[in-house]
């Protein structure tokens, strides 16, 4: 039962770490904490369950994981235009502002998804049925939740290398190591930081995506993440990259074996270790 | 009243402060001067507390305060004032001298009673505003102030702290050249006045050479020369190092 | 105290509210006392946001603490169900909280702060939803009426309780502690916050312990939002625990920009806009969230100051124009 | 007009005698608000049918000439915002639109809250989804009723839903050793598990719980939970889930080889299997909230389920789960109330004559009779079965050879009994 109670734990972190990764990068190049975030995450799941749907089955299968990009793109593209036509305006605000007007685009695109998708449930488990079952040491799992662990992980790798090797990457990371400095050495805050909240968007979308054919698409879908998203970065320590992947895997683990072993008090520990990790290493674990 | 031995603070491989000794009298006015970097500010904010030496002793009055909380050294009196400007910018000039006193009698912990109602405070404010020739402006935000009248304000509340060792980081930057000695003047007026002893920080030795009653030149960290005001400007290495005037 | 005109105003206010139970329906009335309690909330509040530049998302902790204190006593000691022993109890125990979450929280400021203070909510959150047979869980609590110096109100429907008696209960309560917070703010307690506030470094330099301050004003902010909370259980008549959850602290920060932080007053008119705001969102349309929302955004976008932040500076440009 | 006198006018309503009035019937329409989610997870699964289904029975009734020819004005409104925020909205729909009644409520929390305002603000409120047994039911039994004088729930409390699986387990299965539970970690969930479990401890005392599991609503990643499950090895997995978490958890549960050796008892499982398709495991057990089936009563013995299920088929494309038959009750309960107090005093009822009627009314709806009692709260027989794949249905459909039906008075606790208390008393 133990490698299973480890997978579940690995799976639950995987999307844990693309959302809070989302979070992260926006908290770090903007200062910005997007309180919208789980709205971006709930936006993915519905246009990709929208898109499995409306197809079916009338594709090969494999285009049905291609449709799980749409969640990313989708979610990308409102993080654009979210970017554009408000956040942009609140890098010289103080923290107040940014944080109620992420809270206002909260509210917002709740109803906004309403609006368009409507209040029914949307209910796309194509992807998940097909990839069938594994036998693992004589558990059966879910192949789906393995594809999900790998594409995090592949997402993970590529923001990892992307950060550290590539022009852009560096750029970023100098904004959030710095911005005035950053600024001093002449690099387009703007149109870097639009691409940061684009990204960081995208990842909450792609995760939403990859959640929705294990479970159905619905309203005030992105509550619970934005939550354990928010105790993953405190954990982890805002704006670390390293910290994002870390404080998933706790959080990932505390809950599947705490919900193995103490079931009765799995949500309250969680608050619990993250508070004590707070009062014994302030920044989080890899906080600056 | 103020001795420091072989204190030390590196960073890493910067010797800001390196083993520095130096003694200030009751009521002398000493300034140190010496170039960018030189660990001037470095020092000032070691005695100040801000920051903890890696070694050494700063005794003050005889207590030795090395690591002591800001909190308790300005308990003791030894006030300052900043390089770059550091206020209260959204309450008004009054407020800001006035809640250094309050913080200087232990009367920030009153809760219910308007400020206005401690009279004998608002005066003092008042008084000390006055030595600056700044009471006119006691109702303004420092945002509506120039740039002198802040460097004076930030000095003043330094100074409201009645503190028995003021010390004075670069009280000229950032002041309009043709200004400067205005502000120096109304700064050591005040000064004199009370008769505090005071350690101006000044990389410009005109500045300072009228109103200090010694000079102690830093470089590298470690204190180079010292003396009075004319015997340094003789100085030859000083002159070389400091000023780069080869002779 | 008197010799300031603006005190004379808040005097006129103050009779007037006095009277206003004959002019509004008692349906506005008791949406009225909505508003008074959470006037309450949003004076504390400001005096973490707008006077110690700390913004907390989790001031709903305080506000449940409050309310759980009536709530419980009322459930479990119902012989000491009485306002004049809840009130205080209720004060006491947001205090215990605050003393305890602010202790963790002021060891930092900025975002940092603000998501502490959440999480920690979240924690209260969490155990008020999962101690469901103590607490009631999701299901809450019922709040009977409370007896006040004896007076029993046995047989009396709560609109009438509400619309007699207490609300000029509420009334005196919020003339004290709007006092009371007046009388902080300008006091040299209140400089030292702002002085804090402005400038942290200098703070310290001039001999404030910035960070016991920070907690002194934590506490005080965690008890007047508790004592709104404790208010507002007889209004409302049932506590649940989302009052702990971080949407209800995201509705007391988007009150008090509503109104307006810089201002004293701001927060007060934002509590009585916002209730009203809400309430007729919901009762006229099912996107009411999209309205809450866009109504927030624009706020942020265009009113930065508030309604209240507005209008004054609208008198004073008026008082230039004449001039 | 002074606050007190104000009072009066608005609650004066309420507080006449009974039948002294011989009024009018009015022109104007009447005004129902109809309160159920329209945003938040519980929207979808139960907030839109439920509103559906207002929608369409208020249509079908004004076509019908409305109630006593008055035609009727549906006001719909979202039970999302929070417990303070329905009972905001409650005060303003009674004291300011001045409904004629309020039909409403999915959420317990709601239900708790806004009930007693029925009593407090003199307005008639029909609870039509809300499943807490506490609601009606006092502090311990007996307890006098009714708990509110205008206050209603037009269904059974969730007890009869949990009682039934007991005994259907009981009679099929009364070698199973162990039993577990997961169920969502609110009230709802608390007390399904809690009337199942002295329910199962009375009927089968050598039973064992091995698990008992508190997922939170709306939760997406069960598979911690599941092999939690596994690896504790019951016999069957007692769930009050509803919605999507039920739909999430079972597939998530069949992608696990959960249902290899462990059966599924589901308290409200209904709706489920529609949902997740043909691959839904079969011979699972089943409850159906009362005896809201679409294919129960069969279609060829009660026309009225079949015009019902066809009728919302023709409108909405699906076919009529649980809540859109709750929603049914609660509106019809009124039509009837209004209709039998009006024959009572000659003229349009005061609320007080409509709460009279209410009592003891007993009516046919498509899933069978609904009789409401003394304690203002209805009775339903209860519907147990076992899914089975048949080739009519593109999904598992209940068995139709063993349907477990059991009457109403063999589910629910007498009058003024709590329900608790009842069950322990069992012989």
């Amino acid at each position: 039962m133990w490698v299973v109670y480890t997978l579940n734990g690995l799976y639950f972190a995987a999307l844990l770490f693309l959302i809070s990764l989302g979070l992260n990068i926006i908290l770090g190049v903007m200062g910005i904490l997007n309180l919208a975030h789980g709205s971006l995450y709930a936006i993915g799941a519905f246009i990709a369950a929208w898109i499995i749907i409306a197809i079916g089955m009338k594709v090969p299968p494999f285009f049905l994981y291609i449709t799980l990009l749409s969640g990313f793109v989708l979610a990308g593209f409102v993080g654009f235009l979210m970017e554009k036509s408000l956040i942009r305006f609140m890098y010289k605000r103080t923290l107040e502002y940014q944080l109620l007007l992420t809270f206002g685009a909260l509210m917002l695109l709740e109803d906004v998804i309403k609006m368009i998708w409507g209040g029914q449930a949307y209910y796309a488990s194509a992807p998940f049925d097909l990839l069938g079952k594994v036998d693992i040491g004589g558990n059966i799992y879910p192949t789906y939740f393995l594809f999900v662990m790998i594409i995090a992980l592949m997402a993970g790798l590529f923001i990892w290398l992307f950060m550290s090797k590539t022009k852009l990457g560096i750029m970023l990371r100098a904004i959030s190591l710095d911005r005035e400095m950053a600024t001093g050495l002449g690099l387009d805050i703007n149109r870097l930081s639009t691409f940061a909240f684009v990204l960081g968007s995208g990842l909450a979308g792609l995760a939403g995506a990859l959640v929705v054919p294990t479970t159905p698409a619905l309203l005030g879908f992105g509550h619970e993440p934005l939550i354990l998203g928010f105790i993953v970065v405190v954990v982890g320590g805002l704006g670390s990259l390293k910290g994002a992947l870390v404080g998933a895997l706790l959080v990932g683990f505390t809950r599947s074996f705490g919900i193995a072993i103490f079931p009765e008090i799995e949500l309250p520990l969680l608050f619990l270790i993250a508070g004590i990790i707070l009062v014994v290493k302030p920044q989080g674990l890899f906080g600056r | 009243m103020l001795t420091i031995d072989n204190l030390k603070k590196h960073f890493g491989f910067v010797k800001a402060v390196d083993y520095v000794n130096l003694e200030i009298k009751e009521g002398e006015i000493v300034s140190i001067i010496g170039t960018n970097g030189a660990g001037k500010t470095t020092l000032v904010n070691l005695i100040s507390g801000y920051l903890k030496p890696d070694s050494g002793r700063i005794l003050f009055l005889d207590k030795d305060i090395t690591y002591a909380s800001p909190y308790v050294r300005i308990k003791l009196g030894v006030g300052r004032s900043f390089q770059l400007i550091q206020l209260f910018s959204n309450i008004t000039v009054l407020d800001n001298v006035r809640t250094a006193l309050f913080s200087k009698y232990g009367m920030i912990r009153r809760g219910l009673l308007p400020a206005d109602r401690y009279s004998s405070v608002t005066e003092e404010a008042i008084e000390v505003l006055d030595n600056f020739n700044m009471s006119d402006k006691k109702n303004l935000t420092p945002t509506g102030l120039s740039e002198g009248d802040l460097k004076i304000l930030d000095i003043a509340i330094a100074f409201a702290l009645k503190s028995k060792l003021l010390l004075l980081d670069e009280p000229t930057s950032g002041v309009a050249t043709n200004d400067k000695f205005k502000v120096m003047d109304s700064i050591v007026k005040a000064i004199k006045k009370e008769g505090i002893s005071t350690l101006i920080i000044e990389h410009d030795m005109d500045i300072v050479s009228g109103y200090s009653d010694r000079v102690i030149v830093m470089h590298e960290g470690k204190v180079m020369a010292e003396g009075k005001p004319d015997e340094i400007m003789e100085n030859k290495e000083v002159k070389a190092t400091v000023f780069g005037i080869v002779s | 105290m008197f010799k300031n005109p603006r005190w004379i105003l808040y005097l006129l206010i103050l009779i007037t509210l006095l009277f206003i139970p004959r002019f509004l329906s008692i349906h506005d009335l008791m949406l009225f006392e909505y508003g008074i309690t959470f006037a309450i909330v949003g004076l504390g509040f400001n005096l973490l946001l707008g006077y110690t530049g700390l913004l907390s998302f989790g001031h709903g902790a305080y506000f449940a603490a409050g309310a759980y204190t009536v709530a419980m006593i009322g459930k479990y000691f119902p012989q000491a169900y009485s306002l004049e022993i809840l009130i205080p109890a209720a004060l006491f125990f947001s205090l215990v909280l605050s003393i305890i979450f602010g202790f963790v929280c002021v060891r930092h400021t900025k975002i940092f702060f603000s998501i502490l203070a959440l999480s920690l909510s979240m924690l209260l959150f969490a155990l008020l939803f999962k101690l469901y047979h103590i607490t009631g869980g999701s299901d809450g609590l019922r709040v009977p009426l409370p007896t006040l110096f004896g007076m029993s109100f046995k047989g009396i429907r709560r609109p009438e309780f509400l619309s007699g008696t207490y609300y000029y209960f509420l009334l005196i309560v919020f003339a004290i502690s709007f006092i009371v917070m007046r009388g902080i703010v300008s006091s040299p307690f209140g400089k030292a916050l702002q002085a804090i506030r402005d400038n942290e470094v200098r703070a310290e330099l001039i001999g404030i312990r910035v960070r016991r301050y920070r907690l002194y004003a934590f506490c005080i902010s965690g008890v007047f939002v508790g004592l709104g909370g404790a208010l507002w259980t007889f209004v409302n008549g049932h506590v649940t625990a989302d009052l702990s959850h971080w949407v209800f602290s995201g509705e007391i920060v988007y009150m008090t920009l509503l109104g307006g932080f810089g201002i004293f007053e701001g927060p007060i008119i934002g509590a009585i806009i916002f209730t009203y705001l809400k309430l007729y969102a919901m009762g006229n349309t099912q996107y009411w969230m999209f309205v809450i929302g866009a109504t927030l955004i624009v706020l942020v976008m265009l009113l930065p100051n508030g309604v209240a932040g507005a209008v004054s500076s609208l008198w004073t440009k008026i008082i230039k124009k004449s001039d | 007009m002074g606050a007190t006198a104000m009072t009066a006018g608005t609650l004066g309503t309420a507080s006449k005698a009974i039948g002294q009035t011989k009024k009018p019937i009015p022109k104007d329409p009447i005004k129902i608000a109809a309160i159920s989610f329209l945003t938040g997870a519980a929207a979808a699964p139960f907030g839109i049918p439920g509103y559906n289904t207002f929608a369409m029975c208020a249509d079908v009734i004004n076509k019908e000439g409305g109630i006593l020819g008055r035609k009727i004005e549906l006001l719909s409104k979202d039970e999302a915002g929070g417990v303070d925020a329905q009972v905001k909205l409650c005060r303003k729909l009674v004291l300011e639109d001045k409904v004629d009644v309020i039909l409403g409520y999915i959420s317990s929390a709601s239900c708790q809250a806004v009930l007693p305002l029925a009593d407090e603000l003199g307005g008639l409120i029909i609870a039509y989804d809300c499943g807490t047994h506490e609601l009606m039911e006092g502090a311990k039994s007996p307890y006098e009723v009714p708990k509110f004088k205008l206050g209603f729930r037009s269904k059974a409390h969730l007890g009869i839903d949990n009682i039934g699986l007991a005994l259907v387990i009981k009679k099929y299965f009364p070698k199973i050793k162990t039993i577990a539970g997961i169920n969502p970690d609110y009230a709802w969930g608390r007390e399904s598990w809690q009337i199942f479990e002295v329910a199962m401890k009375k009927l089968m005392p050598q039973v064992e719980v091995v698990k008992t599991l508190w997922p939170p609503l709306g939760n997406t990643d069960y598979t911690a939970h599941i092999s939690a499950l596994m690896g504790a090895k019951p016999d069957i997995v007692h769930s009050s889930l509803w919605g999507g978490d039920a739909v999430t958890y079972t597939k998530q549960a069949m992608g696990m080889g959960f249902f290899k050796n462990i059966k599924m008892a589901y308290s409200r499982g209904e709706p489920y299997p529609q949902e997740v398709g043909k691959n839904f495991p079969q011979e699972q057990i089943i409850c159906c909230a009362g005896t809201h089936y679409f294919l129960y009563p069969p279609h060829d013995k009660s026309p009225l389920n079949k015009w019902f299920v066809t009728e919302y088929q023709k409108r909405y494309g699906k076919y009529p789960t649980y809540p859109c038959y709750h929603a049914y009750q609660a509106i019809y309960a009124y039509k009837y109330a209004v209709e039998k107090a009006a024959k009572a005093v000659g003229g349009w009822p005061e609320l007080d004559d409509i709460a009279k009627a209410t009592v003891g009314l007993s009516f046919q709806t498509p899933s069978g009779t609904l009789t409401i009692r003394e304690d203002h709260n209805a009775i339903e027989d209860v519907l147990v079965g076992f899914t089975k794949l048949t080739p009519k249905y593109p999904f598992p459909i209940l068995d139709p050879k063993r349907l477990e039906v059991f009457p109403a008075s063999q589910v629910n606790a007498p009058v003024g009994i709590k329900t608790v208390d009842w069950i322990n008393s069992w012989k």
